[in-house]
């Protein structure tokens, strides 16, 4: 069992490095196949592990911590290549691996025809090695080289198509905002080492009497800010809706169903440490609550499809650091583990759009979808209802878990919870209405770009939707390629032996759109929408795996998590009836979010005065950075680059510089060349030595 | 009669020839291709006679990792002395075996692309490696002082025929002859220092001092440590400590390049095996005594070797002081004679050896058909003619530099440490600054490397550094950077502004691209004609070099041998750069193994 | 009167310091050449000296060994001598300062 | 009774009179030929000098009753080393005097002297008042107690407690016998030109071993027994070619 946990690691890792070294060879889709079987492979060993733990009893027989080498040993540092398999780190690493197959999967259909086709899933692949290094890692050193290679990799893949402006700068905001978490992470890990001299997770359990008090806290805060840069929580979080400037599958993988929740992972990881402060669980609490409040009115009015799911994604997130900070941790778990399957299903969802659009992102632009691409609009739609926690779907369960264990712990940030579940119905019911009911808009629209210039359609009149290019194409030329490789890809798809024959029909309307010299809404080909199917399935029924109601025959993941999370168990406090009460009340808010939302928007797309640019532009958070610590910092720069540089710096530096070499060019002088002043030196050395040894007599 | 009885009483020790099998087994592949070579009509040529060393290496690798094994299976106890006690079997000496014999290998790679480029097809040059290799090993293993006398002269007298090999060239000569005479000259002080130890414990044997020590104290103790200081002075003039050093660069210099790369690594090797076999582990009770003597010696090492290899043209040289700067770094972990100091020492020595062959191996296919093409010029825009070259040697320059996430960090680190915890602070400061001062004249190199200036411009090596930072990165290591980035990024700022507004500051102060470096050094070429002397020491010319060989333009071929050192020593660097563990371990574990 | 062993040491660091001396200001490498040989006789006084005073057979055996390596350190050495100093007119060793610095 | 012996015979050594007189003799003999060594201005000379100071070295192992040491060191010093040494001297042609008075390297003989001096007296300082390792057992075996005295015990000792390094000389003659054919084998036959036309260079006449460093003028000083002087016509006038034309001169004269 321990060799199939080190299975999981190797076969990505194995994917990457065979295509690193032969993935431009490989090409487009065997590149793409061959990093969907090393993931899915990765899942197999996953469910293996799993089965394997499963056969054991409940608790530490569970917990099973295994290293094969001492990675690095320097003084008391002795950190190793361990891996921490648990029930914690299971659950994680189960959905990672299946929600990550699933993505690859579709990633083959999305990707198709881009010019660095075989480099995405160099990255893929490599990311998910390092989200399992996090999640598996037996120790914070090793949890944190996952961090930072899943940071890389969504830097890399954020700023995949670099030619894009507005990728390239997108990509440098998630690396810098990210850094600025990490940094709270190394500090933390030295704090932590510095008080327990360990930094494997049983050792530092085992001295958590070290962390008592301020060091406590100062850990959990710290941590915190590490995890609030990596899961786009207040201060930290503007940069993931920039980070929809990648590929939309990036956009599914990596920031809404796995390395975002990596904070909450880490918090639920480090639990024992959070449970010694609880000034620090209140900050993460209401840190949050007040996110996943923010993020639902800035969701609320945005225009483009994936910036809607991202900011909701945030106000997900939020929800999770507000179970962690109530000491919900296996309601955070559960959020988490539904999220990945209904925000995963929404990004895919909204990428068939994409796709289907001809890389149109702008909601107004849309309208009547449900028409065209029937499978997308409809496992859409059950995502949209699951997200809205309308019952009995995963979302309203997972939520509910959430709403409840705030309830009972602090009945205020409740009211703020409950409001951002109206909010959250109604922004994705809003999202839904734009896009897929009414009547078409994109004709209009396609023919304006069709006839705008092309060096305005990518960089935009409207920075929110820029437009892909591929194959290195920029310019007037950009539209039309994208034409030409969709059709193309709708004649391999059915050659390609990878789409059954039904594909066809399905495309029907693009070869409409095609005879009439613009494109039109598709349906995506098979390998994108399997996966969807897949999630719906997993969206609809995940609530199955913490049902509220006690009982022998549900899947409980409380149980399952126990010896993990030991007491800390949630719902404590309410009684049967008041859960039910809550219960009704989260169903009918948020039904009374659809309610609004359709009522609304049903009826018009173009609603300025709902959309607020106080919201639209992020309650100007970006602007307000810019304000207090941009400018600042450019005048900092620039005067230090003016003054402090050249006077201060370049003066030191190069009177160092000038001392070292004067003082070479001195000795230089007694490398005389000649053979007898060198045995002279020796001789003068020995005489050194003996006369120490003099001395010492 | 006589003879019956001398028969009856001589009982000769038990021949655990595996004991000494990684030596025989070296030599033996020498005396093999020598047989092969006499006895066959053809000659053999180099391939198949580095091919016969690769596989004598190779043997001799296995073995030493199979001998490793044996002895650290049961917690140490396996270690054992065989030959009466002349020659110790533990975890320090089949470390080094392994060390050795893995250096033989890339050694013999190298080696064979020099031949070749030569036009020399002889198999002598690769016997010779394979048998001063066996020295070094013997070093190692020593339990006696005679012992490690003879190992290190069977090393020495290899690395001087290896260093007159191209003795028809003139530099080859000049350092195979300094390095004849002071070789001989130190040989002879270390026997001197043999002679009164041997006076003051009464043995030879290394266990012996050690048990005689513990066992009795010396109320006078002046003949021992007139023998302690002599052996120091012979063991440093083999690692090249200053003020024993001086040997070095001329040597490095002026032999075959792969020579020097071989020697650079097996020489140290060897030295500080016996270094610290003798002094740490039989004279441990004497550290008192050697340990501000090592500091000392340390400190000059360090500040020489880097200092001076800053003013240095000729890269080969360079790399020699640089190799002197290592020393003192190694030195470190000696002087801290503590078990961290003496794994952190062996682990140094371990990837030392590969970055500096590696190193090597680049500087012979750069160095040209005459192997002489070693000033900084030929490196100027090495990056164009051959980036394979030039990114190995950037990997070579960085880890000796000690960047991160290559095995110099880790091996810079672990003797940092040591010293700190050995509370020799001031030595661990000065050679923090030393390795700062190195990062400067390693990446000088990069700089030129990377830069496409043309060969008369002029270095200016501080100023530039940005500009090399900025070029590598431009270079592919990450992707948006590669072709939308021109400015680059200059202040924090930027990075926090919304991302729907491109990038569209003027940037100012330092450009982060290739072309920087090139504005760099017109202005500080034009600058240098007032300013100080040392300037214009470091402008460049390529005139001095030879019509035939031309730096600009045209690829370098890299012969297929070669090829596969560099891939060695580049692999080996950067996976144990990332993860130094396996090998630290195995470091920690020789040291605890030191019978 | 007694030899004590101080005299052997005495000696023997005389000549070791001789021949030190002698490598240190004699230009020709042959002589110099010699002069090693002349440490490395001091040391084997010393070797002996001790060997007698301890009475322990190892000084001899060192002896022995030495002898062996200065035979094949003189091989060698007198190798490159010749293949150095072949086409020169003299064997004077300051003729050797190209590389220097 | 064999402790009895080595007592007796150690106090007849330390103290008859004679004794003293033979290291005094000895001595001067030692010190007379290294003076002639290092004074000498000719090389010859220098060589004979080296011949006394060894000679003097033996009287004293002779005192020291090393009567098997006494004789290799004359055989092996006296009768190979120094002859091999007087072999070079003339086989360079180089037995001519070398001005000792001027001193090319300033200060380098009073900083010679200096330190020389500084380092004797410092080891006879330190080793002045040491403690010697009498109390030492003696690790290899006593010398003078053992059947077969001296020589038998030197040899019992090398084939038991320094069976190893014995073993090692082998590796040390193999490395010395391989430095001194590259040193002097296939000289000339490599010229320039055929570097360059052959690079692969696989002719076997050109460098192989097996066929011996095989020109008449090839003086092998390393491996003597090697000279066979079957050099044919062809190869003596390539040796001489590439005497006159100093391969590699070319590219020094540029540097020069």
């Amino acid at each position: 069992m321990v060799y199939a946990a080190w299975a999981m690691l190797a076969l990505p890792l194995l994917g990457f490095l065979v295509l690193l070294a032969f993935g431009r060879r490989l090409g487009d889709p065997v590149a793409g196949w061959v990093g969907t079987t090393a993931v899915a492979g990765s899942f197999v060993a996953t469910l293996v592990t799993f089965g394997g733990m499963l056969s054991r009893h409940a608790g530490g027989a569970r917990e099973i911590s295994h290293s094969i080498f001492t990675w690095i040993a320097v003084g008391g540092l002795d950190i190793k290549a361990a891996i921490l398999t648990d029930p914690l780190s299971m659950t994680m690493a189960l959905f990672v691996t299946g929600v990550s197959a699933l993505i690859h999967l579709y990633s083959i259909g999305y990707m198709k025809g881009d010019r660095d086709y075989s480099k995405f899933f160099v990255y893929l692949n490599l990311f998910v090695f390092s989200m399992l290094l996090l999640v598996l890692g037996g120790n914070l050193a090793i949890t944190f080289v996952g961090w930072e290679g899943v940071g890389l990799c969504s830097y890399w893949l954020i700023s995949f198509w670099f030619e894009r402006p507005t990728a390239a700068s997108a990509g440098k905001k998630a690396f810098v905002y990210n850094r600025i978490g990490d940094f709270g992470f190394l500090i933390a890990m030295f704090l932590i080492f510095e008080k327990t001299g360990t930094l494997s997770y049983s050792g530092i359990f085992a001295h958590l009497h070290a962390l008592s008090g301020a060091a406590g806290t100062a850990a959990v805060l710290l941590l915190f800010l590490a995890a609030t840069g990596k899961s786009a929580q207040i201060p930290l979080f503007p940069w993931l809706a920039d980070a929809m400037e990648g590929p939309t599958p990036v956009s599914a993988l990596i920031h809404a169903a796995t390395m975002v929740t990596a904070g909450v992972y880490l918090m639920c990881r480090m639990h024992p440490l959070l449970g010694m402060s609880h000034s620090a669980q209140l900050v993460v609490a209401t840190i949050g609550v007040v996110t996943a409040f923010v993020g639902g009115t800035i969701a609320c009015t945005q225009r483009d499809i994936k910036k809607v799911l991202a900011y909701s994604t945030i106000s997900q997130l939020g929800y999770m650091f507000l179970a962690v900070g109530v000491g919900a941790y296996v309601a955070a778990i559960f959020l988490m583990v539904a999220h990945a399957f209904y925000k995963g299903l929404l990004f895919l969802g909204a990428g068939s759009v994409i796709h289907g659009m001809h890389d149109e992102q702008d909601l107004r632009k849309m309208g009547g979808l449900a028409r065209f691409m029937p499978i997308t609009a409809g496992t859409f739609a059950v995502a949209w209802f699951a997200i809205a926690g309308v019952p009995p779907l995963a979302g309203f369960f997972a939520k509910g878990a959430v709403l409840d264990n705030t309830f009972a712990a602090y009945p205020v940030l409740w009211v703020i919870g409950i409001v951002t579940a109206l909010l959250t119905a109604y922004y994705l019911s809003r999202l839904f209405v734009l896009a897929f009911t009414g009547d078409p808009r994109f004709i209009e629209a396609v023919n304006t770009r069709w006839l705008s210039s092309g060096s305005t359609h990518s960089a935009g009149a409207d920075p929110d939707s820029g437009g892909r290019i591929t194959s290195g194409s920029a310019g007037a030329a950009g539209a039309f390629s994208t034409t030409g490789r969709a059709s193309e890809e709708a004649g391999a798809t059915g050659g390609s032996g990878m789409a059954t024959p039904g594909g066809g029909s399905v495309e029907e309307p693009h070869g409409q759109g095609s005879s009439h010299g613009y494109p039109s809404p598709h349906e995506s080909p098979k390998v994108m929408v399997i996966p969807l199917l897949v999630l719906a399935v997993l969206a609809l029924a995940g609530g199955v795996l913490e049902l509220p109601w006690h009982g022998p025959d549900t899947i409980r993941l409380l149980s399952w998590l126990h010896p993990v999370f030991g007491h800390y168990l949630y719902t404590a406090h309410l009684s049967i009836a008041s859960q039910w009460i809550l219960a009704v009340v989260d169903s009918l808010v948020a039904l009374s979010g659809i309610y609004i939302a359709w009522r609304l928007w049903t009826k018009a797309w173009d609603r300025p005065k709902l959309e607020p640019s106080f919201l639209f532009r992020s309650w100007f958070i970006n602007e307000a950075y810019d304000l207090l610590i941009g400018r600042p910092g450019d005048r900092l720069a620039s005067f230090t680059t003016a003054v402090v540089e050249v006077r201060v710096v370049d003066g030191a530096v190069n009177g160092a510089a000038a001392l070292t070499r004067n003082a070479g060019e001195a000795l230089r002088k007694l490398q005389t060349g000649f053979v007898r002043q060198y045995a002279l030196g020796i001789t003068l050395g020995m005489v050194a030595l003996l006369a120490w040894m003099l001395v010492r007599a | 009669m006589m003879a019956g009885t001398l028969l009856a009483t001589l009982t000769i020790p038990h021949l655990d020839y595996t004991a000494v099998l990684p030596e025989i087994i070296l030599v033996g592949g020498a005396l093999f291709i020598m047989l092969v070579t006499s006895l066959s009509r053809k000659s053999m040529g180099t391939v198949s006679s580095m091919g016969w060393t690769v596989v004598a290496a190779c043997v001799a690798l296995g073995f030493s990792i199979y001998q490793w094994v044996g002895v650290t299976a049961h917690g140490g106890h396996s270690a054992y002395v065989a030959f009466g006690g002349s020659i110790a079997v533990d975890g320090f000496s089949s470390m080094v075996a392994v060390i050795v014999s893995s250096s033989v290998v890339v050694a013999a790679l190298m080696e064979e692309g020099w031949l070749r480029r030569q036009g020399r097809v002889s198999p002598e040059m690769h016997m010779l490696t394979l048998v001063s290799a066996a020295g070094a090993m013997l070093m190692a293993a020593a339990n006696d002082l005679i012992v490690v006398f003879l190992g290190l002269e069977i090393m020495s007298i290899g690395l001087y025929v290896l260093a007159a090999y191209d003795y028809r060239r003139k530099e080859s000569g000049e350092a195979a002859l300094k390095y004849l005479i002071l070789g001989g000259f130190s040989s002879a002080i270390f026997l001197y220092g043999i002679a009164l130890t041997y006076g003051a414990t009464g043995t030879t044997n290394l266990a012996g001092i050690a048990s005689y020590l513990s066992r009795n104290i010396l109320l006078h103790d002046g003949l021992l440590l007139a023998g302690m200081a002599l052996l120091l002075v012979g063991l440093c003039f083999k690692v090249a400590a200053a003020p024993f050093h001086l040997w070095a660069p001329d040597v490095y210099q002026g032999s075959p390049s792969p020579a020097t790369g071989y020697m650079a690594a097996v020489a140290k090797i060897g030295g500080f095996a016996a270094l610290l076999r003798i002094f740490v582990s039989a004279l441990g009770s004497y550290r008192a005594d050697w340990q501000p003597a090592i500091w000392v010696i340390a400190a000059v090492t360090l500040v020489v070797g880097a200092v001076m290899a800053l003013v240095q043209t000729d890269v080969k040289r360079m790399l020699a002081y640089s190799s002197i700067n290592h020393a003192g770094f190694i030195l470190l972990g000696v002087a801290a004679a503590s078990t961290a100091g003496v794994s952190a020492s062996l682990y140094y020595l371990f990837v030392y050896s590969f970055m500096v062959m590696g190193s090597f191996a680049v500087v012979s296919v750069v160095g040209g058909s005459s192997d002489d093409a070693h000033s900084l010029a030929s490196y100027r825009g090495l990056h164009r003619r051959s980036p394979w070259l030039a990114w190995t040697l950037t990997l070579m320059l960085i880890a000796q530099a000690g960047i991160p996430f290559t095995t110099g960090f880790m091996a810079k680190l672990e003797v940092l440490t040591a010293s700190i915890g050995a509370h020799v602070t001031w030595l661990a400061v000065v050679a923090m600054v030393t390795a700062a001062v190195a990062a400067f004249f390693y990446l000088r190199v990069v700089l030129l490397m990377f830069s496409t200036a043309p060969a008369s411009g002029g270095v200016a090596p501080m100023e530039a550094i940005p500009a090399v930072v900025g070029a590598m990165s431009s270079a592919g290591t990450f992707p948006g950077k590669a072709s939308y980035e021109d400015g680059g990024p200059s202040e924090v700022g930027e990075y926090l502004r919304v991302a729907d507004t491109p990038a569209d500051y003027p940037v100012e102060g330092v450009a982060y691209d290739i072309g920087a470096g090139y504005r760099y050094d017109q202005r500080k070429g034009a600058e240098g004609e007032d300013g100080g002397d040392g300037g214009e020491e470091l402008v460049l010319h390529g005139g001095e070099m030879d019509g035939d060989r031309d730096s600009g333009g045209e690829a370098i071929y890299i012969a297929p041998s070669v090829g596969v050192a560099m891939a060695i020593c580049a692999c080996f660097t950067v996976f144990f750069g990332i993860i130094p563990g396996p090998l630290t371990t195995m470091a920690h574990a020789a040291t605890m193994l030191i019978r | 009167m007694t030899v004590s062993l101080q005299w052997y040491i005495g000696l023997s660091v005389v000549l070791f310091g001789m021949g030190a001396l002698g490598l240190l200001i004699r230009r020709n490498v042959l002589v110099m050449y010699m002069c090693i040989e002349l440490m490395l006789n001091a040391a084997n006084i010393a070797f002996v000296a001790f060997a007698e005073k301890l009475n322990d057979i190892g000084g001899q055996a060192a002896v022995f060994f030495v002898l062996v390596v200065a035979a094949a350190e003189v091989v060698v050495g007198l190798g490159i001598v010749v293949a150095i100093f072949r086409r020169r007119p003299d064997t004077t060793v300051d003729d050797l300062h190209m590389m220097k610095g | 009774m064999t402790g009895f012996l080595a007592i007796h015979a150690s106090a007849m050594v330390a103290t008859t009179l004679p004794d003293a007189i033979v290291f005094a003799v000895a001595a001067l003999i030692i010190l007379a030929g290294a003076v002639g060594v290092i004074v000498e201005r000719n090389p010859v000379h220098s060589a004979l000098g080296l011949v006394i100071a060894l000679f003097g070295v033996a009287l004293i192992f002779l005192l020291l009753k090393d009567d098997f040491l006494a004789a290799v060191q004359i055989i092996v010093y006296a009768g190979a080393i120094v002859v091999l040494f007087l072999f070079v001297i003339m086989f360079l042609g180089v037995d001519k005097r070398e001005v000792i008075a001027r001193e090319s390297l300033r200060g380098q003989r009073p900083l010679a002297l200096a330190l020389v001096l500084l380092a004797a007296v410092g080891i006879l300082l330190l080793g002045a008042g040491a403690h010697y390792a009498l109390g030492a057992s003696a690790a290899t075996g006593t010398a003078t107690n053992q059947p077969g005295g001296e020589v038998a015990a030197l040899g019992r000792s090398i084939f038991t407690t320094y069976l190893l390094p014995f073993e090692a000389t082998a590796a040390l003659f193999i490395i010395a016998i391989l430095g001194a054919v590259v040193l002097t084998k296939g000289r000339g036959t490599l010229s320039q030109e055929r570097r360059e036309d052959s690079p692969a260079g696989d002719e076997p006449d050109d460098v192989s071993m097996s066929d011996g460093p095989g020109s008449s003028e090839d003086l092998d000083v390393g491996a003597g027994e090697q000279v066979e002087g079957s050099g044919s016509a062809g190869e003596v006038a390539s040796v001489s070619t590439s005497v006159v034309r100093v391969p590699g001169a070319t590219s020094q004269e540029v540097e020069e």
